[in-house]
């Protein structure tokens, strides 16, 4: 019984955490001035987002076998998203995208 | 519930659907060609058809975005007029 | 031109307007496509076919020839891409005195991250099991032949992306790749056939209880064939598109 | 959801129809016009996908643990084809594309017109 309230806590405790990530890398893809800080927020904070996400529904209602899924896929996203960030930003500076300085006042 | 989530999917839908015919830059309109299969892939998983979203999401948002890509790099980049 | 287009596209919204007012409300279950054949298979479908996922029945028993022609349509794409003189035409392989040097330019143009090729190296052999299992489960859960042909087909782009030409080229062995392109028109005629001499009808299906383990056969032969055929067929056409022209 | 008597699911479809049908008759690159092509088609299956839907419906596979009603297998087999055909479909015309652009150097409509 007890063990049940606390793996409810846990799991709950999860998914606001990986919401928190997930909006705070929302706001940094919309908000940052570059493509390289943009891939920044949006890798880091979309896999430690959508994992804990992932992970907290995996707890939900305590481990079944079919959970497995759930966790086979946090593995998936954390492991797809940095290498796709990273793909996309060392494409960028191969076509030459300069990184945003202060003196600029924001990308060309 | 059920009747927002599928809402904001169709406003999404023809939003993508309508930058991607927006796009000038024609490596952007086929990017978000991708974001609208994806899109309609959810909407198909939420219908009951998880065979014909499985098959969308490779082929709409995989095969055919990887197509256009090759042609482009083929051609020209940005589309004139 | 442009005014031309939105009238257009004005005209032809009102007509379909007009035709949707029409049809009846979606989602009603006495609405006409649920009440006519397509109850039949939803009550008799898993009795006749053995399938218990019924767009698999439908795509392969109730509607066979529909799809029959589908993968010769497919094919015939195929074909026509390959007929095309770009896609067949290999630039010379370098040799002699500028061979390396032209090699090492051929490396510097597309390099591939490594972590990028770790990963994908990584993650392919997974694609190729969800693949399998969605093929070989098809008959229980989403899945089957034309599912698992576009995910390995997009498995083999992804690879071909990232290991080159060459390499790509590989997948395929060379000496079968005729026979595997036309694995699903070949296939599709030669069960069509079986079914015919069986039953009495093209692309029959025995329909009796003791002819279940054939038709079960006859049905994965298919599944096969599609998910082989469709994946090298899609692999191919990526191929025919990225060769230089 | 209705509104005016209209089905609203229906009329997304039509919007995305029209979007398709406007890139590919104004946009004079054809690669706009193989996307537009490609929206179109993707309006359609769409459309047929959600008549085959029913309120409340699962997908229609009939394991231990579903129950009707099931949305009908038929519209999911017709669009599963279409959206193999579909890719064959694209497939071909950029082929074409590639091969007017090695042939005449550019791909846009208007300037094909103007070449003699």
């Amino acid at each position: 019984m007890i063990g049940g309230v606390l793996l409810e806590i846990v799991a709950v405790g999860l998914v606001v955490v990986g919401v928190a990530f997930l909006l705070a890398g929302t706001i940094g893809l919309v908000r940052f001035p570059d493509v390289y800080t943009r891939a920044h927020a949006a890798s880091k904070c979309d896999s430690a987002g959508a994992g804990s996400v992932l992970l907290g529904l995996a707890l939900h209602d305590g481990f079944a076998f079919g959970d497995l899924k759930l966790v086979l896929l946090a593995i998936l996203v954390v492991v797809s998203g940095p290498t796709t960030a990273h793909a996309l930003a060392r494409a960028a500076m191969r076509s030459g995208r300069r990184a945003w300085t202060r003196d600029e006042r924001g990308p060309a | 519930m059920s009747v927002v989530f599928d809402a904001v999917m169709l406003l999404l839908l023809i939003a993508t659907a309508i930058t991607v015919a927006r796009a000038r830059d024609l490596v952007a309109a086929v990017v978000k060609f991708g974001l609208y299969s994806l899109v309609l892939c959810l909407v198909w998983q939420h219908r009951g058809a998880p065979d014909v979203a499985i098959t969308e999401a490779a082929v709409g948002a995989g095969v055919t975005s990887v197509l256009f890509l090759l042609t482009i790099a083929k051609t020209a980049r940005s589309e004139r007029g | 031109m442009r005014t031309f287009a939105l009238a257009l596209v004005l005209v032809v919204a009102a007509t379909m307007v007009i035709g949707i007012a029409g049809l009846p409300p979606h989602g009603d279950p006495d609405g006409p496509v649920h009440t006519h054949v397509g109850a039949r298979y939803l009550e008799q479908g898993v009795a006749e076919t053995g399938l218990r996922n019924l767009v698999t029945a439908v795509l392969l028993v109730y509607r066979g020839f529909d799809t029959f022609l589908e993968v010769v349509v497919i094919f015939t794409a195929l074909v026509a891409v390959l007929a095309l003189p770009s896609a067949t035409r290999q630039p010379p392989p370098p040799r002699g005195e500028g061979a390396a040097a032209s090699r090492r330019e051929a490396d510097d143009a597309v390099p591939v991250s490594p972590v990028v090729f770790l990963v994908v190296r990584l993650l392919a052999p997974f694609i190729a099991v969800f693949a399998l299992a969605s093929l070989y489960r098809g008959h229980v859960t989403p899945g089957g032949g034309f599912q698992s042909a576009a995910i390995i087909g997009a498995m083999m782009i992804a690879l071909g992306l990232v290991f080159g030409r060459e390499h790509a080229a590989r997948l395929v062995p060379h000496g079968a790749k005729a026979w595997l392109q036309a694995l699903g028109p070949l296939v599709f005629a030669a069960v069509a056939f079986v079914g015919w001499r069986l039953t009495g009808a093209f692309l029959g299906f025995p329909a009796d209880e003791a002819a279940y383990a054939l038709r079960e056969a006859m049905v994965v032969v298919l599944e096969v064939a599609i998910a082989v055929g469709g994946a090298v067929i899609l692999a191919q056409l990526f191929m025919a598109l990225d060769a230089p022209s | 959801m209705t509104l005016l008597g209209l089905d609203l699911d229906y009329v997304a479809c039509i919007v995305l129809f029209c979007v398709g049908l406007y890139m590919l008759v104004a946009k004079s690159n054809l690669i706009k016009k193989v996307l537009g092509l490609n929206v179109m088609e993707t309006a359609v299956f769409a459309f047929i996908v959600t008549s085959g839907m029913i309120d409340g419906g699962q997908e229609p596979i009939v394991v231990a643990g579903s129950a009707p009603p099931y949305t009908s297998p038929i519209p999911h087999a017709m669009v599963l084809t279409g959206i193999v055909v579909a890719v064959s479909v694209t497939a071909v015309a950029l082929a074409l594309i590639a091969q007017i652009h090695a042939h005449y150097g550019t791909i846009e409509v208007d300037e094909l017109k103007e070449l003699p």
